[in-house]
């Protein structure tokens, strides 16, 4: 019976399914606010769904010079992981899988996700997804350094009175949380919380920081070659990590059992997680252009780093 | 035969086999390559078989050579110990040696002279081994010289590989200079104390504390360091692996530096006992840091793949000295563990390389790319080998890098000093830029677009892979096992190193004392994390996912069938625009032929003489899809505008001169020296 | 990194959307005097050819067919796909049989859904109530006839 | 199982690739300004793409011009079956003035089946709109009838072939060559 409960949890409630109805809601009212917010009346909230389900009819073009192994296999492999992420982040109470929710663990495995698209692209083999690579790459790099000082900034905030001093885990910072209130609401955690708002977009890939998969530029980048259902798996993984993003910004800074009733709990969790979209997808999209890849790089290690560092030294010194 | 005489046999077999392969080498090759291999597989099976009794059991075996027993306090003779520390890392050497004699049975198959390259090999091993079981300080000096001496000799084995001398001169060179501050080190030491055996030493030190004794320590930490290629000298590692054969690159990056490694955990941990005094680890942990972040950004910029790999092998030691010089006993687990790690992925790394280099002849990321549809299995190897290092999740560097950021996260929060959290940012940076350079790899190497000129290279042969397949076994099952690991086999060599008691008692006590050898107190409180449950999680997903694709998409009919069924059902081309004829005639949309070439109806797509299927080619705008590789160079164009002048300092100052190098090995003995005897 | 619009922005959200409700209203009229498609009036046209000739496209075609009564069935083909929309063929229609409708919406699957065609069947002319040699004589018989008089009136005039 | 909903979310969510075969401009600018506020094709789903491969719908603009068939033939190529062709204002299905040059490579339907006009030399905003919105209804259909076929929808020649029959009473091409012309190639 108990292993009923656990597949249930693990392919419907906060696993599978709700992930990827999360992910295409998210989506699709990131699209619709940017357009309400561009003036203009946007597409159906259900837009990503029918997106998906179009790409998934569609024939599956597999280039001459493309690996097809790796072509195939990483969309697949890359979706998958990124599940078992959104499974690490325990939502309103809810913690599908008890293994044990690390950050640092959570951290590798999002960046094994990147990895999976950056091996799909390498495969194609076309002089575009090798721009785009590189350009994911640089991302990464950017988005990495504070994404890592506001790791290091909430287990010490957390930690500040437990024995080892730091708490990496997310069943631990919510406890914390829900015996002396959010972690947004204490002064140390500002900083911090502001710069995770800012590695959100640029994790995503959303607008002003999506240098990876720059339609214009590089004729989508990565993507450039991808047609069928990888295609599909590729824009589903993109959705479900805003998902993942945002549930993650809400257990690490506003944690999760709000009012003990389940549903009410749930219904809160995705209004948190859509406003948390909100201010970082949406409200960059529909305000700025796509920056440089070295603007990019220069604006995430002097601005956000500043923010992250503000964060660890405030909480270092026991604010 | 007790396990006494295992240690001794160990080695023995080494320097055996080297003296016979040098009498009966050049008669035939089969007899050579008997000899070899016997000379390989022993010291592995002995070392195997002490794992019970040391490790497990705790055990301290103390062999004393020509059974020159103790005289009361003094000890006379020269002393084999096996502790579990020696033990691990005598597990990883003859591991390493196993499978680099292994490779090259094939490998070296196109040089001549062979039987000169294994009498050195088989010495190389040979005092690796002796130099990590030894319990002697002055027979670590002599391994040290026999190693130094035999590796560049290997180094330069492909005379006329270009930069191969000049790697080998440099490493002579700088290598002696670490060859001689170990020496005069002993010899402060042995003017204190009139013993060479480190279990009296490590007794004797502690009330004999003078400035000698702490130059003896600056002079030792600095030799050791060089052995294991830490932050002045890694310019010289590139140098020399990048020209060394792979098996012997495997050898030197392996496990040279982790004999550096294991000489500074003896210095710190067992023979002074000062790890814990902040300015030693202070001192420790900041070379480790440093050699981390600068080789990992030298390796970003490297055209070459073994030169990439050498950056790499040294900044994956800079994370293990980071470990170790923690001090805690998390730290030194950690360490100990990533070590290890290193050890199977970096080899892994560089019997790719060294596969590339069969196959293709060029190792210069510029040209290679597209290799992944010419040499399947080798790309495969090659993404299980990048994937360990870059530290991804179900692959052993993920779990002792974790350990490696907790530790010193968790020593700086103790301590108070902000030094161990810039230290914990400054190797997670260090990580993402790993991964950085393993994508520029994987991209110009394997993936991106193939060469005409390598239009033919072909897969390595079967018995190049297997040694390749071994290590790759390995780095799965030490990322997926991860708690047995660190119960078997790095915590009791944690422990040995943390009680100095047990390691003297075992030695000058009845020899074959029981020492305490308890399991390491140490709690482990890691963030739980099993693997293997993570990898069932991820199979049940994966099945729904594949279940819906399968029922959701229309089946995809491969482009011959789909042409077959449209020819079947007599649906063919038969454009009826004027301008068209009937199928297969060349279209004449203009009448002037000129230079335009006229499209050819072909089956039912538009293409051009002698040209492909369009749809399948890559999309290149329209353009007819030639060739045009981004890799190499090209690659990360943003990363490094921004950090242009870091990178311009950093070409001037690795200038590729050895007096530069030697003006660097000096200036940081002078520093460790007036270090030491301001702070210790 | 500025955020420009940001005011701006959330105001809008509170605002109605500028979108034009086309497909699912209908299409809001074009301007005035929008040049859309063709409407050709075969009734007024005498057939003289200026438009074709003036057509830059060269988008418009005759077709000239004698019925077996001698009247000419013309029809006039119009090929929105090739025409430009300039409007010069409805300016030099003398008979004004062309003018440029507001309509724009020309979308279609098919080529002919871009015909524009009108047929008009020119009579025959009438055949002349007498034949050329009538004439020559009814013009011999007039000069005659004014020959006479100019003698009687000269005669008078004597 | 979900066939039917792939179907429908053809029409629902169908992108665009743009090819300029040496348009003056003209209808290009009308085309992106078809994603402005104030026509927003995005409310249907339309969403202009980089590359052939994500495309559904290929908007061509311009007098195929002698230097652009190459690339022309080329892009339409690499675009995934079922997909539309949609000619944009008159110079791709005729030349406009343009015809008759020597620059220019004959109309586009030399090189593919157009499934949508749009005319206007340079088409309003509205125009293009109802146009993509026929494309994408023919799109449905075209993905139902390839389904049928197995994977494969019927090749454009087969379309023009049918349906240059009915137009034969018109008189610009002999329907019995068609036929031939089909069995000669059926049977070779």
């Amino acid at each position: 019976m108990q292993i009923l409960i656990q597949l249930f949890h693990i392919l419907v409630f906060p696993g599978l399914l709700f992930d990827v109805a999360m992910g295409v809601l998210l989506m699709g009212l990131n699209n619709k606010l940017v357009a309400r917010m561009q003036n203009r009346v946007g597409p159906p909230i259900l837009q990503p769904w029918y997106d998906f389900l179009k790409c998934c009819g569609k024939e599956t073009i597999i280039p001459a010079r493309a690996k097809r192994a790796v072509f195939l296999g990483s969309p697949y492999l890359g979706f998958v992981l990124l599940i078992s992420v959104s499974m690490f982040i325990p939502f309103a109470g809810f913690i599908p899988v008890t293994m044990g929710s690390d950050l640092v663990v959570i951290l590798y495995l999002l960046t094994f996700v990147s990895v999976c698209e950056i091996l799909g692209a390498a495969s194609s083999g076309s002089p575009f997804a090798g721009v785009g690579l590189s350009r994911e790459m640089v991302a990464m790099i950017s988005y990495e350094l504070p994404f890592v000082l506001v790791i290091l900034t909430v287990a010490r905030a957390v930690g500040a009175d437990q024995p080892s001093g730091a708490v990496f885990s997310l069943e631990g910072i919510l406890a914390y949380q829900e015996m002396n209130g959010p972690l947004l609401f204490s002064p140390a955690a500002i900083p911090a919380a502001i710069a995770m708002l800012f590695v959100i977009p640029c994790e995503t890939g959303m607008h002003p920081f999506d240098i990876a998969e720059a339609e214009t530029e590089i004729c989508e980048g990565m993507l450039a070659e991808y047609s069928g259902t990888p295609l599909a798996m590729y824009r589903l993984t993109h959705m479900v990590k805003v998902y993942t993003m945002s549930s993650l910004f809400v257990a690490m800074f506003l944690g999760n059992r709000f009012t003990g009733i389940v549903p009410v709990d749930i219904l809160i969790g995705i209004l948190l997680c859509i406003a948390v979209m909100f201010i970082s997808a949406a409200l960059p999209h529909a305000v700025c252009a796509r920056l440089k890849v070295e603007q990019v790089f220069h604006f995430y290690w002097t601005v956000v780093t500043g923010f992250a560092l503000a964060g660890l030294l405030l909480v270092w010194a026991g604010v | 035969m007790n396990m006494e005489h295992y240690p001794i046999l160990a080695i023995i077999s080494l320097f055996l086999g080297a003296f016979l392969v040098a009498l009966f080498g050049r008669l035939n090759k089969v007899l050579r390559n008997l000899i070899v291999a016997a000379a390989v597989t022993i010291p592995l099976c002995l070392m195997i078989a002490l794992i019970a009794p040391v490790m497990i059991g705790g055990q301290v075996i103390g062999y004393w050579m020509g059974n020159w027993a103790p005289v009361g306090p003094w000890a006379i003779g020269i002393g084999l110990e096996v502790d579990a520390l020696s033990l691990f890392f005598g597990l990883v050497v003859t591991i390493a040696v196993f499978v680099s004699g292994l490779y090259s049975f094939t490998y070296m198959n196109r040089d001549d002279s062979l039987e000169n390259y294994y009498t050195l090999f088989l010495m190389l091993s040979g005092s690796l081994l002796g130099l990590v079981l030894t319990g002697d300080l002055f027979n670590i000096f002599v391994m040290i010289e026999i190693m130094t001496m035999t590796a560049v000799a290997l180094t330069a084995f492909r005379v006329d590989y270009e930069g191969a001398l000049e790697g080998a001169l440099k490493y002579m060179v700088v290598g002696s200079i670490g060859s001689t501050s170990v020496l005069v080190g002993i010899a402060m030491l042995y003017s204190q104390l009139h013993t060479l055996n480190m279990a009296q030493i490590a007794a004797a030190l502690p009330d004999h504390q003078n400035l000698v004794t702490v130059g003896a320590f600056a002079f030792l930490f600095l030799g050791f360091s060089t052995k294991a290629f830490l932050f002045p000298f890694h310019p010289l590692a590139a140098d020399a692996h990048a020209v060394a054969p792979a098996s012997i690159s495997l050898m030197i990056s392996g496990v040279i530096t982790k004999c550096g490694v294991y000489g500074i955990i003896r210095l710190a941990y067992i023979l002074y006992q000062n790890i814990n005094e902040p300015a030693v680890s202070i001192l420790i942990t900041g070379f480790g840091a440093v050699s981390c972040f600068i080789c990992v950004t030298m390796a970003f910029n490297q055209h070459d793949f073994k030169r990439l790999l050498a950056f790499h092998s040294i900044s994956q030691v800079g994370y293990v000295i980071t470990a170790v010089g923690l001090g805690t006993a998390l730290g030194l687990s950690a360490g100990l563990y990533h070590a290890m790690n290193h050890t199977l992925f970096k080899g892994l790394l560089f019997l790719c390389a060294g596969a590339v280099q069969y196959a293709t002849g060029s190792l210069d990321l510029g040209r290679l790319g597209g290799l992944a549809k010419k040499m399947p299995k080798t790309c495969a190897l090659f993404l299980i080998g990048a994937a360990s290092i870059s530290g991804l999740p179900p692959f052993n560097g993920f779990f002792s890098k974790w350990m490696i950021y907790q530790a010193s996260f968790e020593k700086g929060l103790d301590t108070g000093n902000f030094f161990y959290i810039v230290v914990c940012v400054v190797c997670l940076l260090s990580s993402v830029l790993t991964l950085a350079s393993f994508v520029k790899v994987a991209q110009s190497v394997f993936f991106g677009q193939l060469q005409p000129q390598f239009e033919n290279t072909k897969e390595v042969p079967l018995t190049m892979r297997i040694p390749m397949w071994i290590l790759a076994v390995l780095c799965i099952l030490t990322g997926v096992l991860p708690w047995e690991v660190l119960q078997k086999l790095v915590g009791p060599a944690a422990a040995a190193a943390l009680n100095a008691a047990g390691y003297i008692q075992g030695m000058l006590g009845s020899g074959a004392a029981a020492g305490a050898g308890a399991q390491a107190a140490f709690s482990m409180e890691i963030g739980f994390w099993g693997p293997v449950s993570w990898l069932c999680l991820l199979l049940i997903v994966s099945c729904a996912v594949c279940l819906v694709a399968v029922l959701g998409t229309a089946e995809q009919k491969s482009p011959e069938e789909r042409h077959e069924m449209d020819r079947r059902a007599g649906r063919t081309a038969a454009f009826t625009r004027d301008g068209f004829a009937d199928a297969g005639r060349i279209l004449k949309p203009a009448e002037k032929e000129g230079h335009y070439r006229n499209p050819v109806l072909s089956g039912t797509t538009l293409t051009f003489t002698g040209e492909k299927d369009p749809k399948y080619e890559n999309f290149f705008s329209g353009e007819e899809s030639e060739y045009s590789q981004v890799g190499g160079g090209d690659l990360f164009w943003g990363f490094k505008t921004n950090w242009r002048h870091y990178f311009q300092g950093m070409r001037r100052w690795h200038s590729g001169v050895i007096n530069d190098y030697t003006r660097y090995g000096i200036v940081a003995l002078a520093f460790v020296l007036l270090y030491a005897c301001l702070f210790l | 990194m500025i955020f420009p619009y940001l005011g701006q922005a959330i105001r809008n959200l509170f605002t109605k959307p500028a979108t034009e409700k086309f497909p699912l209203a209908e299409a809001p009229a074009a301007q005035p005097h929008y040049r859309g498609r063709i409407a050709y009036d075969p009734s007024v046209c005498v057939n003289c050819g200026m438009c074709q000739k003036v057509c830059a496209p060269q988008a418009i075609s005759r077709d000239i067919h004698p019925l077996p009564n001698g009247d000419q069935e013309i029809t006039l083909t119009f090929d929105l796909t090739s025409c430009t929309f300039c409007g010069t063929c409805a300016d030099f229609c003398a008979r004004h049989a062309i003018h440029l409708t507001e309509d724009y919406m020309i979308v279609g699957t098919k080529p002919e859904d871009f015909l524009v065609s009108g047929t008009f069947t020119k009579k025959k002319p009438p055949a002349p109530k007498f034949t050329p040699e009538q004439i020559a004589a009814m013009k011999a018989a007039a000069e005659a006839k004014k020959k006479a008089a100019a003698e009687k009136a000269a005669a008078e005039t004597k | 199982m979900f066939q039917k909903w792939i179907d429908k979310s053809m029409r629902k969510s169908p992108w665009i690739y743009h090819i300029n075969a040496g348009s003056c401009n003209g209808c290009d600018i009308e085309l992106v300004s078809v994603l402005t506020p104030r026509y927003d094709a995005e409310r249907f789903g339309f969403h202009l793409t980089g590359t052939p491969r994500q495309a559904d719908i290929v908007v061509v603009s311009g007098p195929i011009t002698m230097q652009s068939v190459d690339r022309l033939i080329r892009t339409l190529a690499q675009v995934p079956e079922p997909k539309c062709v949609v000619s944009l204002g008159s110079c791709p299905r005729s030349g406009n003035v343009f015809k008759g040059s020597f620059a220019i490579a004959g109309p586009l339907e030399k090189y593919t089946h157009v499934d949508v006009s749009v005319g206007g030399c340079t088409p309003k905003p509205e125009a293009i709109v109802a146009g993509l919105a026929k494309a994408a209804e023919i799109l449905e259909e075209k993905r139902r009838e390839m389904r049928k076929h197995g994977g494969m929808a019927p090749s454009p020649a087969v379309a023009a072939a049918v349906e240059h029959e009915e137009r034969a009473e018109f008189g610009t091409g002999d329907a019995t060559a068609v036929r031939q012309g089909a069995e000669q190639e059926a049977d070779a």
